[in-house]
Parts: structure tokens; sequence; C-alpha cells
């Protein structure tokens, strides 16, 4: 296993409506992300634990895209990874987005 | 490893009516001032729905029979019968009845023990050992759920890995030793096993206590801690 | 100079009297016993002969193979093989024991691996890896074969074959060989009073042999919709919605992966709701693929012809005439060279590929493996010799005029790549340089095996979007439309975004919200059918899965 | 095939509980934002899931308090580890605290999760004693099986010691799975990639006819929940007299069936007219070909 951390953000014109809860299982090909406010100045923290190593650049990549895109801020966002591609990432980031917005 | 009547013998010095029928064991042993009633397998029987059936019959004979007298399970078993056969008439529902049987002696006021004397495996061991009050093995017997180079296939992690994880950990390695230290077996039996039985039928237990025993052992802490999280969430 | 009076002009002939007469002790009439077929192999079979071995996609003439590679190398050696397609464990045999040296072939599938071993290894000198269409053509052509080891369903005494509805390869090898004066041995599952129907006409056929157990038949097209991913139905409604709708796609070709299931599965829910019924997928070119019924049973597709048959689709097939080409005798015939024909001159050709390089060029082919091509590049490629005329083809056409500056009016056949940026386990699917170049390498090859040329190829659909390469104007272009829907992959990452962005106001590239794709709708909520029992149902039970996918 | 049908067997653990459940009733106890994840996994390289495969937690059914636990499919097959069983032994003894109308068990897995193998088969022993507990204290545990997993292994024998079981012809219920059995004793004894001779075998059909699960539905979270409605407030106490009476049915079972080398050979000797067509009927019409036929043998 391998863990990743990092922040990204802040972005510009923030969204810090979005609430707390979890998507997605931890299965083959597949992961859950657990959103969880926190106080980060409109930051946004990653916690990624990965079965698959080797990844770091794709990982940034994919979750400032999905921050920037769903103008993320003053998150923890938590993933445990078991293999999922970066489709699969951000289609389970925009879930959770969709489904925690106007959730504070 | 023990033969069931050289275990017989030292556990009822006194006499005892244990006999064979084919893989099943029943009888009656004498200790101290009480008869106590006896049911198990041999020759590492692999527990199936004929099995299943011919123990089940034992206890409910016993119920029936020997009213509130305790129950002493012999267990040897390679776990459940693998077969089609037994699949399709319902290895779940006939193992699930032996279980029954001994769920029900025990509200009647039956003391369940047991003890591993040769080996305990899975599927066959949670019907017959592990519904016990308590659980007990003699030095030599074996318990496990599966040998590490098949669990090294199915999981795919390499044997190294696992072995070096059992030398360290209780969770997943074969060892009477590992399911004391995980709270499953409450002792493994040394000396006279007459007095080691006479010992367990005195402390008449019938709360299931093995959390609390696995994390006193430190081989098993959060079960304990989780279940008491969970009653008072 | 003229040739000499005395030149025979019949040495094929009085060559295959002469083997026919050796073989005649070995069979009763034209029928021979399962026991006995050694001896007439021996007897018929000659050292150097070019023998084609039937080898399709489903049906094998199984037995034959394992009786070919078991013969005697001290009799029989240096055979060159000619086969469609190597799938079964004895087709590689014949070349490790030494019966046969030099081999053509499209396709290996999962013999790619021990393929490779073997060429490396010096025990095979392989002629050519072919698409179908020209292996068919050198039957007529330089490569005909001598003796044909075919398979059919049933045979009467006098030869006439039936095939069933895995036709396939069968007329192809047949012709090919009794109109040269060769042999053909024919396995079949039964010998009848009266076959059913006539595929093959008894006196092209030498022999005839029921084999011990029926012919191995393999159902390699099926595809369990409990396995279709979120993804692949995003990528579907792209196709549908930004592909099939604006170019009016009604004559196509799909690829038998689970991305193109994923689109047949959303024609009777996604299309359906986008009023497309009857404007798109009317006429395919496929193999009876299951996930095809809830779209036929919703009136989007009309008429299907197949390459080959798919198992358990039998009687599902027999029950839509109308769409099927069936026999008189009401089972289907297919027929593999017919179907590539039809596809190779439809509007469009979609499928999914394993490696896709930053000019579009695309391939399967992986290190130590050679997997062949099969019928995917014929279907993949621009047909120049088309001169009809359709929407599609004339829209594809003009808009690739329009990039680069051809002044002469011309159609293009719409060849699309969906691929996801990543497969399983993280591998990327694009890649600075195909696998292909170092495979050339390692055995020798004179080309790179590409299975999809990139100037072939009109779009490359990924979950990041539409990239229409046809309207590119140079190969810098080019490469950033790739780049530009190439994920997170590390050739998505070298994009140059100023470059992309211009790409997307152009149309060039497109995205879901361009095209009005809503990304949370691509769920499996979406698909028709969600799972075996579900194509079942939609049948009307006529459809009768294999028992590996069934879970009832 | 759309609309208002919601497959039991696609949907992830929470939906099924919130699906199942009237709507937005159900609490989670130990969320996953408290992290309760095996500490056995990481050491052996393996991703942890922050409710270790299992949610439990507490809701109304039809108005009716229940305690409620899914086992999530995708998560290492639904296996049970430490913390997973611990978490479901937890939620039984707070039933017989509590005293809900029932507990739901959505029970889909492959039993013991081995890398942490011993501790699995311990747990699963112990969430068996605190069924019966529950039993005992009058609650009915109701058993759901309509899962990708089946429910196998150490979990396919507690499944039989609760009060009732609900299964859909896609769910199976069995001790062994069909590739444990090939690999100890080959493939005739039995062909695991034979998927009707899984389902024949070990399936919900079957196990409905002989007895083993009181209702059949289709694989449909509303038919789920409708049927478990049904079944609130109906503990069956168990007794010397139920085990006897249970014992009977299997000594029949047995002599009846003990030869018969396949299911579709029992379903004949059971009376079912067109047993052949048993595996395609779709439920209605299977509860109408085992209406006469079918066996109550249950304790």
């Amino acid at each position: 296993m391998q863990t990743l951390e990092f922040e990204v953000g802040p972005c510009a014109n923030p969204d810090r409506s979005i609430g707390s809860g979890l998507v997605g299982v931890v299965g083959s090909g597949n992961l859950e992300v657990l959103f969880e406010p926190a106080d980060l100045n409109d930051k946004v923290k990653f916690v990624i634990a990965t079965s698959v190593h080797g990844f770091d650049e794709t990982w940034h990549a994919v979750t400032r895209s999905c921050a920037e895109r769903y103008r993320l801020a003053n998150l923890v966002i938590t993933i445990n990874d078991a293999g999922a591609t970066p489709a699969v990432v951000s289609l389970r980031l925009m879930q959770a987005v969709e489904e925690f917005r106007g959730g504070l | 490893m023990l033969e069931w009547k050289e275990l017989c013998d030292q556990l009822f010095p006194q006499g005892h009516t244990v006999s064979a029928h084919g893989l099943v064991l029943h009888g009656e042993g004498r200790i101290g001032n009480q008869t106590i009633a006896v049911v198990g397998t041999t020759e590492h029987a692999a527990i199936g729905v004929d099995i299943a059936l011919e123990l089940s019959a034992a206890v409910i004979d016993i119920m029936n029979r020997q009213a509130g007298i305790p129950i002493l399970m012999l267990v040897d078993t390679q776990g459940q019968q693998l077969s089609r056969r037994d699949e399709l008439l319902g290895n779940s529902p006939f193992l699930a009845h032996l279980a029954k049987c001994f769920a029900v002696a025990r509200t009647r006021g039956h003391q369940l023990l047991s003890v591993v004397y040769s080996e305990a495996v899975s599927g066959g061991f949670l019907s017959l050992g592990m519904i016990a009050d308590e659980t007990y093995a003699v030095p030599g017997a074996q318990i496990r759920v599966m040998a590490l180079p098949a669990m090294s296939r199915i999981t795919k992690l390499p044997l190294e890995e696992l072995e070096a994880l059992c030398r360290s950990s209780p969770i997943l390695g074969p060892g009477a030793h590992n399911f004391v230290a995980l709270g499953a077996v409450e002792e493994i039996w040394e000396g006279p096993l007459d007095q080691c039985l006479l010992t367990a039928l005195a402390k008449k237990n019938n709360l299931d206590k093995r959390r609390e025993l696995g994390a006193s052992c430190g081989g098993r802490t959060g079960a304990a801690r989780i279940a008491q999280l969970v009653r008072e969430h | 100079m003229k040739m000499s009076p005395d030149f025979h002009w019949d040495t094929l002939a009085r060559n295959t009297a002469t083997r026919l007469k050796r073989g005649a002790s070995h069979a009763n009439g034209k029928v021979v016993a399962a026991e006995n077929i050694a001896a007439l192999l021996h007897a018929v079979i000659e050292s150097g002969d070019r023998v084609c071995v039937e080898g399709n996609n489903q049906k094998h003439a199984d037995f034959l193979a394992s009786a070919l590679s078991k013969m005697d190398a001290n009799l029989v050696h240096d055979l060159h093989i000619i086969q469609s397609n190597l799938a079964l464990a004895s087709h590689l045999d014949v070349f490790e024991r030494g019966v046969a040296s030099r081999l053509d072939f499209c396709y290996s599938g999962d013999q790619g691996v021990r393929l490779a071993r073997l060429i490396k290894a010096g025990k095979i000198n392989v002629g050519a890896i072919h698409t179908y269409l020209e292996l068919y053509g050198r039957y007529f052509m330089d490569l005909t074969p001598r003796v044909s080891l075919i398979a059919a369903q049933s045979a009467d005494a006098n030869g006439n074959l039936y095939t069933g509805p895995n036709t396939e390869d069968t007329p192809a090898v047949a012709e090919g060989t009794a109109f040269k004066n060769g042999i053909i041995i024919a396995q079949v599952n039964e010998i009848v009073d009266t076959v059913p129907r006539v595929d093959v006409p008894g006196d092209w056929v030498s022999y005839v042999v029921q084999a011990p157990k029926p012919h191995y038949i393999e159902p390699i097209f099926t595809r369990d919709p409990a396995q279709i991913t979120e993804t692949q139905i995003l990528m579907a409604m792209m196709v549908i919605k930004g592909l099939y709708a604006p170019y009016q796609v009604t004559r196509l070709n799909h690829g038998i992966g689970f991305d193109t299931a994923a689109i047949e599965l959303i024609l009777p829910t996604y299309a359906e709701s986008l009023g497309l019924r009857g404007k798109i997928c009317n006429y395919m070119t496929v193999n009876p693929c299951p996930t095809l019924i809830p779209a036929i049973e919703s009136g989007f597709v009309k008429g299907i012809h197949c390459a080959g048959s798919e198992l358990g689709m039998e009687e599902y097939v027999r029950a839509r005439p109308d769409v099927f080409f069936n026999g008189p005798d009401g089972s289907m015939r297919s027929n593999r060279v017919f179907c590539q024909i039809a596809g190779h001159y439809s509007d469009l050709f979609i499928g999914s590929t394993l490696q896709v390089d930053t000019q579009g060029n695309s391939s399967t082919a992986t290190l130590n493996r050679i997997t062949g091509f099969g019928g995917a590049p014929n279907f993949g490629s621009e047909s120049r010799a088309r001169r009809h005329v359709s929407y599609p083809w004339l829209k594809a056409g003009e808009e690739s005029a329009q990039a680069t500056g051809s002044t002469m009016p011309r159609g293009r056949k719409l060849v699309v790549q969906m691929v996801e940026s990543f497969r399983e386990k993280m591998s990327p699917t694009f890649t600075e340089k195909l696998d292909a170049w170092q495979l050339m390498e390692d055995l020798s090859l004179e080309l790179p095996p590409v299975m999809v040329y990139g100037d072939d190829v009109t779009q490359i659909v990924t979950e990041e979007g539409i990239a229409h390469l046809h309207k590119c104007s140079n190969p810098q272009e080019r490469e950033q439309a790739v780049r530009g829907v190439a994920g997170f992959t590390a050739v998505g990452l070298k994009r140059d975004q100023r470059a992309v962005d211009n790409l997307r106001d152009r149309g060039v590239i497109q995205r879901p919200e361009d095209i009005g794709v809503d990304v949370s709708l691509a769920t499996r909520d979406l698909l028709a059918a969600k799972s075996m029992k579900d194509l079942v149902r939609w049948s009307g039970n006529l459809y009768q899965p294999p028992n590996r996918f069934r879970n009832w | 095939m759309s609309g208002a049908h919601k497959s039991f067997l696609e949907r992830t653990a929470r939906q099924r509980i919130a699906d199942l459940l009237d709507a937005d009733s159900f609490m989670e106890f130990l969320p996953p934002s408290e992290r309760h994840f095996s500490p056995h996994l990481p050491v052996l390289g393996q991703p942890v899931a922050f409710d270790d495969g299992i949610v439990i937690g507490d809701g109304f059914l039809a108005g009716a308090k229940v305690l409620i636990a899914a086992q999530e499919p995708a998560f290492m097959g639904g296996s049970v580890g430490e913390i997973h069983g611990a978490k479901l032994t937890g939620l039984l003894e707070r039933a017989v605290q509590q005293r809900p109308a029932a507990v739901l068990l959505l029970l889909d897995t492959g039993g013991v999760r081995l890398h942490e193998a011993n501790a699995g088969l311990i747990a699963i022993s112990e969430i068996q004693r605190a069924v019966f507990d529950v039993r005992q204290a009058g609650i009915p545990v109701i058993v759901l099986i309509g899962g990708s997993n089946g429910c196998y292994g150490g979990i396919g024998i507690v499944a039989k010691c609760c009060d009732h079981m609900i299964i859909s012809e896609e769910g199976r219920l069995s001790v062994s799975g069909p590739e444990v059995i090939e690999a100890a004793k080959g493939v005739e004894e039995f062909d695991a990639r034979d998927r009707a001779l899984v389902w024949r075998t070990m399936g919900g059909k079957h196990r409905y006819l002989m007895g083993d699960a009181d209702l059949i539905v289709p694989d449909d979270v509303n038919a789920f929940r409708d049927a478990a409605i049904s079944l609130l407030g109906a503990s069956r106490p168990l007794t010397l007299e139920s085990v006897m009476q249970e014992h009977a049915a299997l000594q029949d079972r047995m002599q009846r069936f003990s030869d018969c080398a396949d299911a579709t050979q029992i379903w004949q000797a059971l009376g079912v007219a067109d047993a052949k067509n048993v595996p395609l009927a779709e439920i209605p019409e299977f509860l109408e070909m085992s209406a006469h036929v079918r066996r109550e043998e249950h304790a």
C-alpha cells in the first residue's frame, strides 16, 4: 500500500457548501471517497491509500482537475483505492459533489 | 495425538460407555460424582449432512433422556464435507440444525464443553466445538481454517509474507495456541485430563466471553471494543 | 517459347487421383471411420503440402487438427499450414512435433504467447500475418490449399455438408480447394440421410468423418451486461449523441467488446429518448451478439449479416428471419467473406483496441505475444473503392476535405476507436510509441503489426471526449487532438492546453457537455438489460445462454 | 426491466439498506467517518474499507423499529474479518437490549476473510451465539440473500440458524463454494464453471423448494422489502419441540432425496410437474409450479 497526502487550491470562487459523506466502495477497480469538511483556508486536502504504486503524478493531476472543476474548498477528501482508473476516480468525485452539495 | 479411546480413558478414569458408530462417537462418562454425556467425531470426520444428522440425533436423545446433564463434545473434524451431494441436500440446514440442537440444550440447562483432541477445521468446528460454552484442546491438537499454502494460493499473497505474519500475530495461522491467544480456546489442558475436565465443569460459564478473553490475551483486541461501541452507540 | 507438346497440364489432378486411390482403402466410399483418420491422413497428405485447417472464430475442425498434429513426422513433414485462426493447442503442436514448418495465418488469440515462443525457437517459419480477406484472397492466388480439413454440423454419405449457423470460412476454404483439384476432408458431428440444407456440395468433398465429439465451439461474443461499467456507458452515450445522431449512421459494423455492447444496450433507452429509433443503427454486420437482442426487439436494428454465429443464439436467430440471413431450413447461414465485405463498405466501423499512439495508430499487439489481425483491419479501414453515397459518408468526406484542402469531392468512411484512457490495472491505452515496434524487432517482422492505421481513423472516443481526427489539418493537430482525449495518461498530461482548447473551440475535440451528454446519467440504470437473464427475457426465452453465463 | 424496478443484486450495501427501509430512516452505527477498519489488512498490503465491508444501524420498516446489517459485496467478497464480525455481533447484542421488531441481516459473503482467518472464524461463531440469544429473546432475525457473493462458508450455517430467510433466485446458500469443492474433489465432482449446475444445486429456487428459504422474491429491493415487512414480529421460538420437528423433516429429506444426483431429480420427486423448466420460470410462475410441493421443515 502507498499513501499519498497533499493539498490543492485554493481555487477562485470556491464552493463552500459541500458537506460530508461517502461514495463508492472498495472493490476491484473501484474506490471509496470520504468527504469531511475542515477549516483549511479554502484548500482541499487529499489523503489517498492506494494498492497500485507509481501513479503519484496521475493522482495529483486527477484530484487537482476535479478540485478546480467543482471549486472544492475546506474539505479533507480521503480515498481508499483498489486500482480504480482515473475515469472512475473522476466519476466518484463528481458523484460525491452532486450528493453532498448543499450539505452544509 | 490421542485416540478417542485413550482420551476417554484419561477423561473418565471411573469408566465410560463411549463408543464409535462409524465416525460418530457417543456415550456417557463418569467423573467426580456425576455422569456427563459425550458426543463427538473421530478419524478427522468431514461433517456433512449424514454426520450432522447423527450428531443432532444424539444431542436430542440426551435432552430427552438426561435433562440438564453436561455435554462434552469430542472434536476431530477436517471441516465440512466437501461434496456436491451434501450441498445439494444442504450442508447449511443440516449443520445449522446441529448448532440449534446445542443452542436449545444450553437454554435447557445443559452445560456445553468441547475438547479438540485431534484436529478442528472451519465449518465442522463451528457446529461441533465452538458452539460450546467453552472450548479446550489437548496438547498436540490442530486447529485451523486453512493451511498456509492453500491460503497463499487463494489470497494471491506470497507464502513468505503469510508465514512472517504468523510469527508475529495469531490472526491467521494454524495452531491451537493461536486460538488460545484469540480467546476461542479457553486453555490447552496440561496434566491429568480428568482433573482438567473437573475444573472446567466447575466453571459453569454459559456466556460468550471469547472476545474479552481474546482482548485480555492481547491476540484479538478489536472485536470486544467494536462490539461494545455498537451496543453503546 | 511455347511449352513442349508432352508437357503435363493436369499434374494436380493426376496426383490427387493417386492420393484418393491410396485413401480408398481407409474409407467406405466417402465416409471414414474416426479410428481410421490417422491412416487416411497418412494416405492423402504428402510432405510439403499446403494444408488448410479450418480455424474460425467459433467452429473448429478440432478432431482433424489433433489428428494432423499426431502424424508421423518421419513420414510427413514440412507441411505449410494456411489457417485463419489459431485457437487450439493442437494448431501449434503440429509445428512443435515437426509435422509442419511454415505458417500463414490471420489471428492467434489465446495461443499468441506460445506462437511467439515457437517462432523464436525456429519451429515456425511465418510467411505473413494477414487480415481475413487477404488470406481468403490468397487461397485463390498463390496459397491454394492442397488439402483442407474442415468442419460441419452434418454430412450425408455423398459428402453434402450442412454447416449450421456457423458457416463462417467454410465456403471460401472449400471453393479454393475443390476447384484446384485439392482434397477436402470434413469432420462432422453426425452423418445423416439427408442434410437440412447443402452448404457445401458433396462433389467438392473427398471424405467425411464423424468426430467422436461435436466440434469445439467457443461462445466468444457473449458479453454479460452485468460487467458493463459506468465509464463504458458514458462513452456509449457520447457515441450515440456525438456520432450516430449527427452523422445519421444507419449502416455500420460493431466490434465485439464491452464498449460496443454498452452502445447496443442503451439504444432502447438512451437513443430512444433522443428519438433516434429508425434513424440510426438499422443495418449491421456483426456476429449475433446477445447484447443486440434488446435493440432488435425494440425496433432499432432491422438487419444483421453475420460472419459467424454465437452459441445460444440459434433459436432466437431462427425466430427472426426478417433480421438475419437464414436458409430455407430456417437456420442462419453466416459467411465471413461476405460479412467482411459488407462491413468494409458500410458507413461506420467502431471497435476497441489495446494501444493507441499520438497519431491514432492502434494495435492489439503486446510484447511476447502475437495476436494477429483477424477482421478488424478490413472493417476498420477507409474503403477507397467505394462509389455509392450516403449521408454519413459524404459528411465525413466533406469534413476531411475541408481540413486537408482537397478539391475532389469524395466521401469517407467513419472509423471510430472507442477506448478508455486506462485499461484495468492502470495500464494506459495511450502511448508515445506502440509496443508493435518492439515486437517487430523481437520477431524480425518487416512491419510493426498495426491493427488500424491512424490515417484511417476518423474519431477516437474516450471517457474524456471525442477527438475528430479527420478534421485535423496536419500531424501536429492530430497529435494534440489525441492528447486532448487521452485523459490522465502520460500522453494526455503532455498536451499543449492552448492547442487543445483551440481544437475544442473548433469542434475537433468535443467534451460530453459540448454535445449535451449529462455525465450523471451514465449509470447502469440506463442499460436495457443489466443481466443475462434480462437478455433471455427480452428474447422471449428464445436465447439460451451457455451454462457458464447463467445465474439461475 | 426499468422504472421502479431496483435490482437488489446490483446495489451496494448502503443502497440496499436505503431502499429497503422507510425513506431516510436509517441511522448508521460506526459510520465510515469513524474509520473502524481492519488493522490486519494493511500489514498484508491490502486496501481497507472504512466500514470493513459491513454497514450496520437502525431504522424503520413500515414504521416498525428494526436493526439492520448489510455486507458490502464488492469489498473482499463480503468476507468476515475481526471488525466486520464484531460489528454484526454487537448489533445482535444490541437487539437483545433494545428489542426492535426484527433484526434484518442482508448477507452477501464468501465466509471467512482468509487474511484474518482465525479471527474471522471465531467472529462467525460469536455471531452464531448472538443470533441464538436474539431468538431466545423473542426477536425475529430475518436473513435476506440476493447478492452476488451468495451466502457461503460459516455464514451459510449462521443464516440457517436465524428465524426466517428471504432469498431471490439469484441468491445462493451453501457452506462450500463450487470452486472449493472442485479444487478439493475434482471437476467431475463439481464443475464450478457450469453456472446452471451451481444454481440448481445452491440457488434460491432450490433452497426455496427444499424449505430452507421461507420466501422467494424476484431480484427487486421492493420485493425484498415487502417480504421482510410480512415477517416483522414473527418470532419462531427455538425449543426442543421445534428442533425435533426439524430433525424429523431433515431425516425425511435424507430418506427421500439422499440418492438424487441432481436437483432436477429432487424437484421431480417433490412433484414439480415441469421440473426442467424451474430454472427459467419467472418467480410468479415458479410459485405456481411449487405451490403444492414445497417443504416446510424449519426450526
